[in-house]
Parts: structure tokens; C-alpha cells; sequence
């Protein structure tokens, strides 16, 4: 959705203009199979006016991965816990089934990479570039279509993944890797599980990354209720959601605060209240995530919505972001 | 009310664009242990037979809208101004969201995304020989769709043929949801039969609905089957069984009992976007049930393995 | 409330003998205030049989304390967030003003010590031992009324008690300290805002502790809706209630897998399938916290109902405590 | 319908022993933009003036329960077998909590926890020369209930005053719930005037409640205020004002002007458990609103200083 441009609500991230700060978190939205699910009218619809201002596809990692055994999801309080386990085709089948009409979206795309040691990374990356290239024609084509998010948080696989976002360390390593081939925007997911996420995302800005994301989910666990073990099958889960909102707005806060590029800020958001809190923390972009489940269009909604925020405010986009930083706004 | 979480969700303001219909309670009814919920839906689109929809009670304690069998369609009045649907869902109380829309009265609001994910193929049943529905408990919710559906098709089925599995008289009650289908198939001249049979035994026959299957299958029958996953598992038995007792038909159509199951999975999204409704296949894959399914073969759901134990069919 | 005892609902911490494990969180029910609230009848009523099993009074620290500025509380989705930041008058005031009617309750009471480093805790367990001793007699008389549980984890106060209990080396400096001074219940009450509780669960067992309460509330933040600049006094603040559980849940099952003194399990606990769960990952005993806030009997309401469910599942609260590590139950 | 996280709540099942007591909606109105939420409580003991409830709706979606001023109150009927009170709230909609409790309707359930707090002394009130009641906005809801006990109280005043301050005339419709106290203090033969001003002048005067009261203030007056917290302190500078212009009688009445304002807090237990409700008082330190307060005398709130900028009073 474009909004009517009353207000001016456009983001840059990078190299990537977006017409306004509301994207998908990262799997909770495959245009495509909700294009199909919709059916004919309202699904060419999202795809010929996606409500994201940029599409972010699941994570795709170098080998394909079956995810984990079900049942991988459980609501709780204000809240969901998931255990997906990043199920995906692997990258090569991402490139050749799902780039073409990922790319064909009017739309910037901000491609989601995982890994389980730095060096996936590096290699996804060349292999995303190579096939961006061969597509946009020139890099200044691809840095202007595409950003690259860095999964290094995912709290569902056993295999490592989240331990890399865990450590400053094995996160440089990782973005250097990455930084070395990618020009673009180069965000990197941090997780929330950690004792404190300033020293990850300064490393990660350290090696390269001009932007942070955050946050993946907490980890968390639900049992069944008759048998009283683990109900998801890949034992815990991650959880996200409303319930989630407060820690995740703490960790954007205290990031935003310590390093000095865009953060795409995560957790919980499901109105336009929480998109302004995540900007006035300092985000520049705001992803949805399992809120948007309800509708495929929330984000286009949210955006509408803080358009009408900023005009009733009487303030630009620029005032609102960071401002609880800067003691807070009063305008209303 | 509307929960801070829900904000965007139902109310009377304009939420365009949305993916999500806002339904109106036209009719709320207690059937035994089951309740029907019409909801007036404008901009709902037809239906097919065993799809199903994401509803929401307005406001909602639950963070997730929850899957539902569209059980009934109405099409809009011809002068209806909003050309809203009517749509019928049959709900069994288990938990907070179903509890929540089983409370609604006329005139509240529920959040619908839908209609969802891959029904019952009318070409493959309306020619049958027989169709057979076999359903245990809220299970039953599909059928009456799909028995218009196919009263409706050309051609009809020669013969159907309805067993339902309930738990007790009370749960049973919910017979009543296929009086109106029924008639109009026989008034159409489709023979429709229904029996029923209950685990208490407090109402007609004691059992399971797999042994009234048993004794009635027949080689030019096709099933049409939805329940607890473990009745699933145990009529998708009973049908491997009557494959090898008669072979030769059998082999004849293809060596598979041509038998479809709407199965159930928690779901988040219900749109294919989040992959959280997996359930492993027979070919040892993880199919979505909300964009393969809900409704699968039972050789592409189940194979032709068995299943060791065929449990005691529990809540519909 | 002592439940009528057709199922046992008995637990063991170290010395103190529970009547069932339902107890209270330090910090949210003041039994002497909250009687007094309730006027003569019900709050008599409140003293002389109160509703927990044991007494866990708020944390005492050394010094006295203002606590944190104003607004301290606001409400989260399903849950709560609180910077109260421990206000109190000092260990020497509680226990010339509190201590004796504190003892006069017919119950154990685990007192709750907070402080910013080992020493502190150390000097406030040897005070409040000899006040003990004073006051009950003899040392055994002192360990079958009174429990100690350390609070190395509040994040609501900036001086540092919560580094403490980030920290495997600080926390079993800290408790290394007390448990040479302190032979009865020893609960060391951990912090979930950090990458790992085990190995600090660890370090507190080795230097002596023999009981681990967890979890301490997740750091988060607020903004007012209308300046959008933090809401509360403390700026960020502790989110508690049911929010919380699934990722206290997770906590508690990590750690009772990891160490094998009895657990004290907390976070989000309003209903009686919450306190199973607790108790199947292994908790002996739960405490409720905000919840309670609703009504000052819960913890006894959840008594009688855990009563219930054991009946009801026909297995003993034996059979349920750390079923999840053992494949569950089926029961029912 | 229940929440989990509330499951022991409310309902029908005995949930003894609880503090928390069962209302029942017996009444429920729309007063301007207030709500007049009347609820029938078995258990309920009778409550001092300024006292307040912890309210939450039946199956609210509110973590916790709110706090409101008692505003009216009525023992059980001689022959109520449950001996309940009916106990009258006035609610302003302003957020999640407050807007499940205005739409509740008759027959629905309210968790209550009340009689909490420390109210207004009805001694240092009764034999006053004038009570002076300064409400603004909301603010309004303790008073009936005030009036009411000094009607019943001996010696009363000998005379009183409502001063109402209310954004506009919507809200001050709300002047309505002082009708019934009013008349009764006028035939016990105790000279009682109510007067309003308007922040928006679409009823009445135009200006804000403490013109009023400067134009009013004498020396035998007793106040009693609530409304939001700027005007609370712009009413204890008018006093302070008064004193400096009047000196000689304010030394008799030991140099103070006897004010009580019932002032708010965001709480969470309402019972002094959490120390979430402190505010900081005159002598600096932090005290709980829930139990030293929610009534305060202006000396002990906000002791002699003046506030730099009497800010225009926001919604009461
Ligand atoms: C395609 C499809 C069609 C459906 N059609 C109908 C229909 O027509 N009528 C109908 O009544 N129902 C139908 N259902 C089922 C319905 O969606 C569920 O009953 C509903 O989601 C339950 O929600 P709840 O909040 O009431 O209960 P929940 O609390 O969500 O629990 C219900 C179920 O969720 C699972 N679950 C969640 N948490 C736990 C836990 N901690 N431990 C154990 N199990 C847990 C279990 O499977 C449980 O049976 C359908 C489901 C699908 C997928
Ligand atoms: C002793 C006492 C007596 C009272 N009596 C009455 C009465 O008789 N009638 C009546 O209508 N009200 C009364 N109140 C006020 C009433 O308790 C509040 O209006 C109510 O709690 C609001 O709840 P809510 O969920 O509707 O709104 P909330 O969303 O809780 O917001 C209402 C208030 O909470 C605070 N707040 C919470 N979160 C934020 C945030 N993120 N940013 C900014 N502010 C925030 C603000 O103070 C705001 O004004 C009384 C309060 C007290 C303490
Ligand atoms: C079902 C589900 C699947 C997710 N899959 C991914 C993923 O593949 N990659 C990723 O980086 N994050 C993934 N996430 C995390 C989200 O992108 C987001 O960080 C998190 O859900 C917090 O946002 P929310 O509270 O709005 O959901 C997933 C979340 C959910 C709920
Ligand atoms: C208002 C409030 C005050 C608290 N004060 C303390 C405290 O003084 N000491 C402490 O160890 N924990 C304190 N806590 C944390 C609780 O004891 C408990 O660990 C936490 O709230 C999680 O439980 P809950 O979700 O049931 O509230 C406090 C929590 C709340 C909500
Ligand atoms: S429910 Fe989300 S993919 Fe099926
Ligand atoms: S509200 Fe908890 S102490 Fe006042």
C-alpha cells in the first residue's frame, strides 16, 4: 500500500527507499501462499500492492532443512510461542524457484539469510549476489532492490544458530564474512536471549552491518496440558507477540542508544501505539510479526494509521524517531 | 471492547485494505454440546465443500483467531445492498476461543479471514456409486456444505450414506444439523441415509463409528471422512482392510479406497505464512494443512502403512 | 489456608516443612499491610491463617532505601511492569519493627535479603541469624521457622544488584559468604535477563545453596503515550504476570535439569494448570506473585485446587514434580 | 466468558476463602460522558467516605484491577438473604479498564476488593461552619457518598457548597448524581448550593473550578477535593493564597486551611503489598496512596510551597 502522501513517511535504509516504516517480520508472511490462500481477487491484490513498504521472505539457509517435528505453534498470554525450526527449500531452490517473482514485487526485498557457522553466511551471500546480479544487472540495481537481514538468532534450531547471535565474537566473524561480499543494506537479527545485546550489535556495526534488527524471539516453553511434557515438538519455542512487546522495546531502546545505523525494530507490535513507541526508541523501520496473522494487511492498516498519528501530532517522521531519547515529544 | 492487542481488528470503523471480513452474529443456537454460529459476512466470497475459515470473537482475550469447517452458505438476499453472506459454522466448546464464540449473541462482531485452503473435490464425488460421510462429533461440521453441494451437482451421487460417531446423546443432538441437507437430497431423489451410533451408548447403537463403516463399506463407495485424528487413522484402516479382502475391485480402481479426510492442525495463520501447521504426510513429507489441506487422500495422508493401535476415537 | 488433607500436599525445603507449595513472591504481598487494608474481620482472619504456605517478606537490604520514583507500575499485555527498586527501611529497622510479627505468623517465613555486593549479604544474613537466634532460641529452632532467599536479580535498581546475579563468579562469591553463616534453607534467587541462568545456578549450588528460586522479573520498557519518553520513574522496569511464563516456564526446566536442590518456581502463575506446569519441570514449591494482586487468597485458592487436579489426575504430588523430565504423566 | 490467566476470578463456583468479592451489575447508565455502574455485592462491608474498590469486569482482558472512589452506597434490604450492599461507582472512560467497565450490562460479574484506603474524617467535617466540595470533572465521584454521611452525621455542617469544574457540557452532566444528596441535606434544613463552571463555557460559566472557589473561599470553610492533580494543587494554592491575604484567622486554625483532596495513583494491589501507588508528599518523602491516601490533607500533600505554573486542569 502507498498511503496518501499527506505526510511524508519515507524511510531509508541504506540504499533502500521505503515509502513508509511498516515491513514483515521475517517468516509470519509469505505473499505468495497468502496471495493463493486469498484467492483470485484479494490475492493479485497483495501482490500487485504488497502492504509491506519492503518483503522480507523467510529465512532461507545453503541447505534445505525440514524445520521441526509438530506441532510447532501454541498461543499463550498476549502471546504466541513457535516452533518452526526454519523449514526451507535450501538457498539454490530459493534462487531458482522463488527469486524470479520475490524480485517481480514492486517492492525493495530484504532477503533473510541463516547460518549455523560464519562461513555459510559468506557463502549464502556470494550465492544470493551472484544470482541478484545475473537478474538486476548491475550492483547499484541489486543495492537498490535488495537488503540482506542476517538470521543469527533463531532460538529453534539445535544446530547453533542463535548461539552465533549470542556471542560478539562469532557475530563479527560472521558480518565481516558477510560485509566483505554485500554492499547493500546489511542488517543483522539480534536475538533477545542474551544477557545484554549493546556489545553484539556494536560488534556486528564493528564488522560491517549497517543495520540492526531486533528482536528474534525469547526463548520459551509450554507443556501439554494432559500429558505434562513438552507440547511442541521441538520441545521449546520461540515466543513473540503483544506479550513480548515491553522486553523487546527495552532492547531496542539500549541498542538504538549505542550504535549509529537504522534499526528495524521487532516484538510484539499489533497497533499504531507500539510502530510509535518502536520509532520514538529509535527505530526507522518497525517489522510485524504474528500479529499480522489476523491480517494480511496490518501493516498497510499500521501505516495508514501513523499517518494519521503524525498528523494529529502535528509532527514529521524525523521528530518522532529517537525522540524518547531526546526527553520525550509533547505535540497533541 | 476491544483489547489494545486487537486494536486493528473489528469495530465499525473502515480497516480497508483488509484480508480480514468483519461478521456480524445473525444467529447463535445450542445443539447438545455443540453450538451453530451464523455470521453475516459482506464481501465473503463462495465457499467450497471442507474449506474453512480463521474467526475471532470481537475482542478477543485470544492472540490468534482459531480454524473453522464453513458448515453452511447462504448467499446474499438479491436486494441486499452489502451482498452479505451468511455463513454457518459448528462449534465444539474446548477452549478459551472456541468457548469465547460460542458465547456470542445476534448482533456481535467476529474477525473472519476466509474462505481457506483446499476443500473436497466435487468432480471426484459427485459421480460416485456411493458417497459415504463418516464423521465423529464436531466432525460432522463440513458435511452439511458439501450434501448441498453435491445436491447440487450434476451429476449427483446415485446413493449416500451418512454414520456419525458421537460420545453420548447429548453430543448427538447434532444429527440435527443434517435434517435440512438430507431432505432436499431425498426430495431430489438421492437415497440418504443416516445412523448413528455412540461411545456411552446412551443413544442408538454403542460403538464406534468405524464399526458401522465396516459393515457397510462397498467397493463403489466413496468416503468423505473428518474427526479426531485418531478415528481418521482408524477408518483409513478399516478401508486398507476391505482393500485386501477384495482385491481384485480394488486393483480395478487404482488399488486405493478413494477416500478424502479433512484433517486438523493448531494453526497461526491459516494463509500458508507460517508453516506452523505441518502435519507429516504418508510420503514422509510435512504438508501445511492450511494450503494442501485441510482436505488430503487418504493414501496421500496416511499411505498405506497401519496403524498399530487405533485408539478410541476421544473428543470430536 | 491448610488445605483439607485428602491428597498430601507436604513439601520439604531443606528444614522448613510446607503444608502445600503455593507461596508468595518476595516484594508482592505485605500480609501486615494488606490486613489492614482489609479491615478487622477478613484481615484477621488473613494473620492468623494466612494463605501461603510459607511467608516470603519483601527484600531488606542493609541500608534503608527510598526506592524508585514515581510511576512505578503500569500494566503490559497480560502482565505487568514494576521499577518499585526496593524501597525499605533497612535491615536494622525490619527487624526492631517486623521481625516479631513476622515470627508470630503460623507459618515459615523464608526471608528475602537484597544487596550490591557479597559482603553486603553476607553481614545481613549474620544480623538477621543473630536476631533469629534471639528471638527463637536455638539454631534448629531458627532453621525449622526460617528460610533465606538472596535476591541477586531485582533489575529495577541501578547500583547493581542484578550484575550479581548475571554473573556465575559474583553470585557464588555472594552465596559462598552466606552459606557460611546460614545453615538453614539457602535460596538464591535468579535473574532470566541473561543468555544462561544454568551456570550461575550451578556456581550458587556449589558455594552452598540449597534452594534456587527463579525467575526475577524481565527487564522492559514503557513510554508514555503521550510524551513517548519512558513512562515510569525507574525508566525501565520488571515485567511480571502471565506474560512472563512460557520464558520463566523455560528457565525453570533448564535449571532443574541441571542441579538438584529443590526449585522455587515463579513467573505468571494465576492458575492452578500453572502451578502443575511448575511443579512437572520441577519446582517443589511455586510462588505467585502479581497475580495475587487480584486477590490476597489465591495462593490458597490454588491450593485447594491443586488438591483437586492430584485427586482428579489420581497421582501424587511426588508422581507430578519434574514429570516433564520424564516423559510426562498420563493420568486423566 | 474467562480468561485463563483469570480463571479464579469470577463465576459462579464458591471460591472461598477470597478477599475478592462478587458483584453483580443491578444498574448501569450513561451520565454525559460518565457511567453510573451500580453493582450488587454480597459481603461487602460498609465504607467511609473517600475510601475506594479494586474493580475488574467479569472476563476482563486487564491484567489488573482498577481503582475507583466509592460513590454512593446502599445496605442490604431487611430481608436480603445475602445481606448484600448495592455499591455505585461513577466511571470516566479513559483506557482499556475503565471502558470494559462502563459497557458492562445488568447481570454481568465484577471482581471487587473494597473497602480500601483511608477516606475523609467525617469528624473533622461534621461540625464545620461550610464544607466546601471542589470536584473536577470525575473527580465528582467521591462526594454523593460524602454528602450523603454528613447528612446522616450529627452535629452536620451548617451549611455546604459544590463547586464543579467540568470540561463541557456533556461531561457536566454529570452534576446530576449530586440531585438526590442535595435535596436530602436541603430538607434536613442544611443550605446547600451547587455551582458549575465549564472549561469549554457551553454550560454555565466559563473558567475553571478554582475561580469559583477563589471568589468563594471564607474562613470557617472545610474543603474537600478530587480531580486531576494539577488541579488539586491549583485549589491548595488558592488556599494558600487565601491564608497569606487572611493571616490573623488562618493563625487561629493553627496556620493551616483544613483541606482534604483525594488524590490518584496507578496501582496495582490497592492494599499496600506492591509499593506501586507512592507519591511523594510534602515532607518529601514517598507515600502509598492506597493506605495513607487516597485522601490527604493539603498540608500533608503538598505542604506550603506554591506551584510554580498552576497548569489549566485536564480531564478529572
Ligand atoms: C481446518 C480445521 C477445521 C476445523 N473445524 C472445526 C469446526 O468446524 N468446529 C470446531 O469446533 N472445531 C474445528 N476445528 C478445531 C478448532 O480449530 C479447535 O478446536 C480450536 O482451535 C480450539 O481452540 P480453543 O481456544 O477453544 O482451544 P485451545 O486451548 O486452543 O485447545 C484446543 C486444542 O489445541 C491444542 N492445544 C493447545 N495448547 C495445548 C496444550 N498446552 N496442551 C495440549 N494441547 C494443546 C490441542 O490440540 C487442543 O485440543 C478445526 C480445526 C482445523 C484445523
Ligand atoms: C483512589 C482512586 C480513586 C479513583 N476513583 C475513580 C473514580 O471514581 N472514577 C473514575 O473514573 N476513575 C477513578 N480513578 C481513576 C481510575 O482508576 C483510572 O482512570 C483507571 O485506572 C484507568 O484505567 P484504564 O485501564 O481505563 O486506563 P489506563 O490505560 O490504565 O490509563 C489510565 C491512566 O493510566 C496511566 N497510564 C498508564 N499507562 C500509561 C502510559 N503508557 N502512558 C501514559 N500514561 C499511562 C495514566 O495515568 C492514564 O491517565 C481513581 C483512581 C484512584 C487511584
Ligand atoms: C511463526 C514464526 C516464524 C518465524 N520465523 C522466522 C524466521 O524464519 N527468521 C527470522 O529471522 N525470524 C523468524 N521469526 C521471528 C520474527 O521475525 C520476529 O522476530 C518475532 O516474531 C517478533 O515479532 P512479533 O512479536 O511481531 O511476532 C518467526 C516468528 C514467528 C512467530
Ligand atoms: C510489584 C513487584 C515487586 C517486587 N518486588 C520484589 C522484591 O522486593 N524482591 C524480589 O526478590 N522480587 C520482587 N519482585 C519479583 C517477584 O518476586 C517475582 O519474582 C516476579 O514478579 C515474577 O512472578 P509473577 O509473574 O508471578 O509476578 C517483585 C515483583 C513485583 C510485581
Ligand atoms: S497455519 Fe500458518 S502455514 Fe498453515
Ligand atoms: S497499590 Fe500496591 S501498595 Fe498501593
Amino acid at each position: 500500500m502507498t498511503p496518501s502522501l499527506d505526510v511524508d513517511l519515507t524511510v531509508r535504509l541504506g540504499p533502500l527507499v521505503l515509502a513508509h516504516p511498516l515491513i514483515n517480520a521475517s517468516g509470519t508472511l509469505d505473499l505468495f501462499e497468502t496471495a493463493d490462500s486469498l484467492g483470485a481477487g484479494r490475492g493479485e491484490q497483495l501482490l500487485q500492492d504488497p502492504p509491506v513498504a519492503a518483503y522480507v521472505p523467510k529465512t532461507v539457509t545453503l541447505d534445505p532443512r525440514r524445520g521441526n517435528p509438530p506441532p510447532r505453534v501454541v498461543e499463550t498470554p498476549a502471546g504466541m510461542l513457535n516452533s518452526i525450526g526454519l523449514p526451507n527449500a535450501g538457498l539454490e531452490a530459493f534462487v531458482e524457484r522463488d527469486l524470479d517473482r520475490i524480485l517481480a514485487l514492486p517492492r525493495p526485498v530484504i532477503f533473510n539469510l541463516g547460518g549455523f557457522a560464519p562461513e555459510e553466511f559468506a557463502l549464502g551471500t556470494e550465492r544470493l549476489r551472484l544470482a541478484l546480479e545475473q537478474r538486476l544487472g548491475s550492483p547499484r540495481a541489486v543495492w537498490e532492490k535488495a537488503g540482506l537481514e542476517l538470521n543469527v538468532s533463531c532460538p529453534n534450531v539445535h544446530s547453533g544458530c542463535m548461539q552465533i547471535g549470542a556471542s560478539a565474537d562469532e557475530t563479527e566473524a560472521t558480518v565481516r564474512g558477510v560485509a566483505a561480499v554485500w554492499e547493500g543494506l546489511l542488517a543483522v537479527k539480534l536475538t533477545p536471549n542474551v544477557t545484554d545485546a549493546v556489545p553484539v550489535a556494536q560488534a556486528a556495526v564493528e564488522a560491517g552491518a549497517t543495520a540492526i534488527s531486533l528482536v528474534n524471539t525469547f526463548k520459551g516453553l509450554v507443556l501439554d496440558r494432559l500429558t505434562l511434557s513438552p507440547y511442541l515438538g521441538g520441545i521449546t519455542g520461540g515466543l513473540s507477540g503483544p506479550a513480548i512487546k515491553p522486553l523487546a522495546l527495552r532492547f531496542c531502546w539500549e541498542v538504538a542508544a549505542a550504535v549509529d545505523v537504522p534499526i528495524i525494530g521487532m516484538g510484539g507490535v499489533a497497533s499504531v501505539e507500539d510502530v510509535v513507541d518502536y520509532l520514538a526508541v529509535g527505530a526507522s523501520a518497525v517489522a510485524v510479526g504474528a500479529s499480522a496473522f489476523r491480517d494480511p494487511w496490518l501493516y498497510a492498516r499500521l501505516a495508514r494509521e501513523l499517518e494519521s498519528e503524525l498528523a494529529h501530532r502535528g509532527s514529521t517522521l524525523a521528530d518522532l524517531t529517537g525522540c524518547a531519547h531526546r526527553g520525550g515529544v509533547v505535540g497533541l | 471492547m476491544t483489547f489494545r492487542w486487537l486494536t486493528p481488528a473489528d469495530g465499525v470503523e473502515d480497516h480497508r485494505p483488509s484480508a480480514r471480513l468483519q461478521g456480524k452474529v445473525s444467529h447463535s443456537e445450542r445443539i447438545g454440546s455443540m453450538y451453530l454460529l451464523r455470521l453475516r459476512i459482506p464481501g465473503w466470497q463462495t465457499a467450497g465443500a471442507g474449506q474453512f475459515a480463521m474467526l475471532q470473537a470481537g475482542g478477543s482475550s485470544c492472540f490468534l483467531p482459531r480454524a473453522f469447517s464453513i458448515h453452511e452458505e447462504v448467499p446474499p438476499a438479491p436486494g441486499d445492498p452489502e451482498r452479505a453472506y451468511e455463513v454457518g459454522f459448528l462449534l465444539a466448546p474446548v477452549g478459551p476461543g472456541t468457548e469465547e464464540l460460542s458465547e456470542l449473541q445476534v448482533g456481535d462482531a467476529a474477525g473472519v479471514l476466509g474462505p481457506l485452503g483446499t476443500g473436497f473435490d466435487l468432480g471426484l464425488l459427485s459421480g460416485a456409486g456411493r458417497v459415504v460421510v463418516v464423521a465423529g462429533g464436531v466432525g460432522a461440521a463440513p458435511f452439511p456444505l458439501l450434501l448441498e453441494r453435491l445436491a447440487a451437482a450434476s451429476p449427483r451421487p446415485r446413493e449416500i450414506l451418512v454414520l456419525l460417531g458421537f460420545r453420548d446423546a447429548v453430543q448427538a443432538e447434532a444429527v440435527h444439523v443434517f435434517s435440512e441437507p438430507v431432505s432436499r437430497l431425498r426430495r431430489l431423489g438421492v437415497p440418504t441415509h443416516v445412523e448413528l451410533i455412540s461411545e456411552a451408548g446412551d443413544t442408538g447403537r454403542t460403538g464406534l463409528v468405524t464399526e458401522l463403516l465396516r459393515e457397510e463399506l462397498r467397493a463403489e463407495d466413496r468416503l468423505v471422512v473428518c474427526g479426531a485424528h485418531a478415528m481418521c487413522e482408524a477408518v483409513w484402516d478399516v478401508c486398507l482392510d476391505f482393500l485386501e479382502q477384495s482385491a481384485p475391485v480394488a486393483e480395478e480402481a487404482g488399488n486405493e479406497v478413494p477416500a478424502w479426510f479433512s484433517l486438523e492442525a493448531g494453526m497461526a495463520c491459516g494463509t500458508g505464512s507460517c508453516q506452523g501447521c505441518v502435519i507429516e504426510i504418508a510420503d514422509g513429507s510435512l504438508a501445511k494443512v492450511c494450503r494442501r489441506g485441510p482436505v488430503f487422500s487418504g493414501a496421500e495422508a496416511f499411505g498405506h502403512r497401519r496403524h498399530p493401535c487405533a485408539l478410541p476415537e476421544k473428543e470430536g
